[in-house]
């Protein structure tokens, strides 16, 4: 690998939402880094999935949407939801189960959701949320709208019934979604191989004569123009389309997971291509001041910190809360 | 004014009233659209409303429900039949795991009003897997609603009231009744949610039962009505909610419970009430609740044996006397 | 279509095998049109689905098997079950619900199964039977033998979650499966191509790094061949197959379902191409008189109506049988 | 002689001592094999037993389940790990159409000897959709027999006789229990299914309860010792075929019946217990039955919310008291 490798330059994305990006990608990868300390100290239940390694998927794909449009994600989902724009404080409040978490605590780090910016909720059995996406697509189909629904999921959830039925349905409907797979090479601890029969993914969009395209995940470039351009073919009215976006997850599955099962060296050669190094190296092709991204480094870090400040500060539920939102 | 109408009339009825109603209503499912419904519980309404509200969809019932989902969040009204009740079981996660606790798990930031319809019930020789009383599996499931109509009016009203309603419900549409008649007003009413019916007043005891078994419930009460006992039948209409008042204050009349379920016992319906009322009304009873059922089996295919798994006129009045000789 | 069209001859099939397969044919389809009769008569409960037209799918495929080999089936099985050598009498007594069917009144038409043939099961729930045979399989590949199991499913089953779980382990497992698709072109009432985005559903194959042919399936001799090829290949450890063989339902897809949906002439088309008209040319072909061929459809026919006769003689199940078979 | 071993060992011991007995048992799910289970639970097996034996498999729970279907039909004894319980919900269908039905729906053609193990339970904030108690959606299912350890001897103990079993056994383990440690024999015991443990000898009340429930039962019958309250606590450690008699013999000398359960009560098996123990021992009771359970709610993520919809020590204490008080 090139150690002036860089994320390719879509020609008509201006460089300031370029800068955007970058600081997207470096407030998500701050915020896990959060997440993986508070893991440590106990502050955090249940389990928790870090896409660390990953950003450039989700904030490649999730800019490429208008706010409007809606996003579903897996329980390795803090980057997506942040990506889509929820809160830095009230993930991390959630994360927390504090009484202002996204979710009033009820969901946890697998869960997150903000349906008020598009980010309609983190899914924790695998290919539940697949189905899902293509009611919300037919909801704009029904209304006449152009939105579109985005859906995340990993290498592993496509063995899944769920799957299958869920990429069937949307082509024969042509329903405006976007299946972006997160191709991290494992599911828990099995390499891919161990478990499906086919080298690339992509091939199963086949399957239901649905387009489909394998990219380098760790190239925001690639993957926003990837993502743009099936999101303008949904928009259109012409269907959708499955991605498989190579990537690698840093951490292991879960917070209990150092990763022993990887081959020496995996690692490290992805550690070469991480997105916010390539994208670092793109927006100083393109003549942005090294100091002006240092500053945005540290800014992010500062935000992501002080979210984190306030949302411990915040209070736990109240007791009778429990018993609220089963029912209207 | 009323009219007699059949229960699968009365379906279809409250579908194309609904969708009349509400331009976000809409329905789907396997058949249901140019075939009419495979138990043509929706013939017309493509003719009616066209393909964008009334829509075929694959075999593929985990995608249907997910379908109904999605809707829902996005502020549709969705209406999705699931043939044979049975057949919940491909599509359970997506009820229990996503459906029931959306609201819950998101802190309450969306309506789900999705209404699922299922086709329950035995009778008609379809053997174990296509004859099963399927509320059952969705007790234990908190944020569901269940309806599970009888007669044609509440077809009607049950089904109207969970389309309107902002939470998800499941209708169970009982296929061995899908041919009974019965009388509905001319502009049919909406029947609210968690308000059992009081079929057939009555003194000596309570006699608590649904579809099928509510009519079968009537026939015993009439035979042992000259036998000069005097049975108030009771059908709840809605499992969640269970309206245990109307069924608490019948009892503190009667101080007798005998409850008929075309299901077994063991994680039934009734088994849950005969707890709910246990706990509240322990010293009302004068005699053992008893639970007039199905036996602890799948049900069999053959006419002779699915005849004596479901509860007859015959073991649901033989329940009665025994409880009145207690 | 041409008047003298036939089946195909596969030269190592003994020509005394080929009349097997004819008078297999022939039971089948008189079995299928006394059960017509039957339901005509209300002796029929709950529903049935009827076969005619599919038999050298079933008959073509089940003769490539060992009477060790085990297959299942759909609701749609009479014919499968038959050609697996389910005796006629038991499988009418079946779905008349007497004691003496194969299933003791039990299971009824829908759920023909004999375990002592290796008709492991008619199955109707839509894709329930897809992950069994992967049991079924791996329990030969555990004891090392080389026995295989043949599923038979409908177009519309390809497009449920369990059909592709199910081709996915049966890959990557490489388990002697043999999966054959009655392609008839309708689930139920849904033209399948109201339903699925592809025109070939072999191409899903693929999806699975699995190798699939795309066959008549009104030619018993083309079935026999690919399904005896496949059945080899699984014998040797070389993996599942999935075999599309194209065919055709002459009745509607229930009793209740006259068929109005079907585009006129439809029906007409296939019916020049009867796989037992097919047949019978194929073996005039080779020689056979046409009055040992007419003898056995004389005997076909009353070997049927012996075997429903008997049935019909049958009692039916004590009641307290009901209560028998729910546990060991 | 007896040692002490966690739960988790317990499990993988009677995997490995099943394994080791019968030729034809086999282990397969999610991760099961190369990693030692996601919950550790067949730690070393695949080193022991080989890949033959101990199998991977991708992520499809329907394959899962069908998988054990069919090797049963063909003679082996398969063991399927289904790592959360609630995953039970992605392949309902195999379980309760299939496994449950297939010997009944071929007149007893043969035996489905299938164990499923399943992650069960609540308690350490994996929320709504990986805490649940599953086994009540199997209640009303006739054809299952269903397995509920609370300590390491009946984990092995039962998984042992699940796994020799001729029927299909769902063997709900409690992710919540796994480092908890008890003392097994150094050959330890198989469990009979369907005997119940006497786990306290007492005379005032009968408090059932299982898994967790079943140690803070214990907890609670000690503090209420401390107040001149004699508790008899009971296990039930299976709900199918649930051991009435030895309930009911308690019942027949307390008088007072309490159950404490990690779920809410519709549908439970709670419920259950309580109808059944009405129907034969109404006269028995001198104070209404009392559940001790969750709320009606999905299960809250957030610790200080999970603790509260989990029964306590001191609710399931409270519980006895009030039913002393009646
Ligand atoms: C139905 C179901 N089965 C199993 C699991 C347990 N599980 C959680 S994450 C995971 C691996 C998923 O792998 P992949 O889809 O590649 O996503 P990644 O974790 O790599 O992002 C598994 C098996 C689950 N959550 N749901
Ligand atoms: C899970 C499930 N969904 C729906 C049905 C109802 N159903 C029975 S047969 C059938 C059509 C199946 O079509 P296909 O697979 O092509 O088989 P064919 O009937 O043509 O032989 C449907 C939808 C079912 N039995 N199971
Ligand atoms: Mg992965
Ligand atoms: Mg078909």
């Amino acid at each position: 690998m090139s150690k002036t490798a860089s994320s390719t330059v879509p020609a008509t994305v201006p460089l300031e939402e370029q800068l955007e990006w970058q600081r997207a990608m470096l407030e998500i990868r701050f915020f896990e880094e959060e997440c993986h300390r508070m893991f440590a100290r106990g502050l955090v239940r249940g389990s928790t999935h870090l896409a660390a390694g990953q950003e450039a998927v989700n904030v490649g794909a999730c800019r490429a949407l208008r706010p409007t449009d809606l996003m579903a994600c897996t329980y390795r989902g803090h980057a997506a939801v942040l990506a889509k724009g929820a809160p830095l404080d009230r993930c991390f409040g959630e994360i927390l189960g504090k009484a202002e978490g996204l979710c009033r605590g009820k969901g946890g780090s697998m869960h997150l959701t903000d349906m008020s910016v598009g980010a309609i909720g983190s899914f924790a059995i695998i290919g539940a949320h697949l189905p899902i996406v293509l009611g919300t697509a037919y909801a704009e189909v029904y209304r006449g709208s152009d939105g579109v629904s985005l859906c995340f999921f990993g290498d592993g959830s496509t063995n899944i019934g769920a799957f299958h039925e869920s990429l069937n349905l949307a082509a024969i409907w042509k329903l405006p979604v976007v299946f972006v797979c997160e191709n991290n090479l494992y599911g828990e601890f099995s390499p891919i191989a161990h478990t499906t029969p086919v080298d690339e993914l992509v091939v199963r969009a086949d399957a239901y004569g649905m387009p489909g395209v394998r990219i380098d995940g760790m190239d925001i470039g690639v993957v926003h123009t990837t993502v743009s351009e099936a999101v303008a073919r949904a928009r259109a009215g012409e269907g959708p389309t499955f991605i498989e976006a190579m990537t690698y997850r840093y951490k292991g599955h879960s917070r209990a997971d150092p990763g022993a099962y990887r081959p020496e060296g995996e690692l490290e050669r992805w550690l070469e291509r991480d997105p916010l190094i390539l994208h670092e190296r793109a927006l100083l092709a393109q003549g942005v001041e090294q100091t002006v991204l240092d500053e945005m480094r540290a800014t992010a870090e500062r935000t992501v910190a002080d979210a984190l400040e306030r949302a411990m500060s915040w209070a736990d539920p109240a007791p009778e809360t429990r018993l609220e939102d089963v029912y209207a | 004014m009323s009219r007699t109408i059949t229960y699968r009339e009365a379906v279809v009825e409250a579908l194309a009233d609904a969708m009349e109603e509400d331009e976000t209503v809409f329905l789907f499912g396997e058949d249901v659209a140019e075939a009419g419904g495979p138990f043509k519980l929706s013939e017309g309404l493509l003719e009616r409303f066209g393909p964008r509200r009334v829509r075929d969809t694959p075999i593929s019932e985990q995608a249907i429900v997910g379908t109904a989902i999605g809707a829902s969040l996005s502020g549709l009204r969705p209406v999705a039949e699931i043939m044979f009740a049975d057949f919940a079981a491909v599509c359970f996660d997506g009820i229990v795991n996503e459906l029931a606790k959306y609201r819950y798990m998101t802190g309450g930031q969306v309506d789900v009003p999705a209404t699922i319809r299922l086709g329950n019930g035995a009778g008609a020789g379809f053997a174990a897997q296509h004859s099963q009383s399927v509320e059952n599996w969705f007790l234990n499931v908190p944020g569901l609603k269940i309806a599970v109509p009888g007669t044609p009016a509440d077809a009607y009203g049950l089904l109207r009231a969970a389309i309107r309603d902002p939470d998800p419900v499941l209708v169970f549409e009982h296929k061995h009744l899908f041919n009974h008649k019965g009388e509905v007003a001319d502009t049919p009413e909406v029947v609210e949610l968690g308000r059992a019916e009081v079929v057939r007043a009555g003194s000596d005891v309570t006699l608590v039962a649904t579809q099928l078994m509510r009519h079968r419930a009537l026939e015993a009460a009439e035979l042992l009505a000259g036998e000069g006992v005097s049975v108030e039948v009771i059908d709840p209409r809605t499992l969640v909610p269970l309206d245990l008042e109307t069924i608490g204050a019948s009892l503190d009349r009667t101080n007798r419970l005998v409850i008929a379920q075309e299901c077994s016992h063991d994680g039934s319906w009734g088994a849950t009430l005969v707890s709910r009322l246990m706990a509240d009304r322990f010293e009302m009873l004068d005699a053992p609740p008893l639970i007039v059922g199905g036996d602890e089996t799948p049900i069999p295919y053959a006419g002779g044996l699915e005849e004596l798994w479901i509860p007859s006129v015959e073991r649901i009045a033989d329940g009665v006397r025994r409880t009145l000789a207690f």
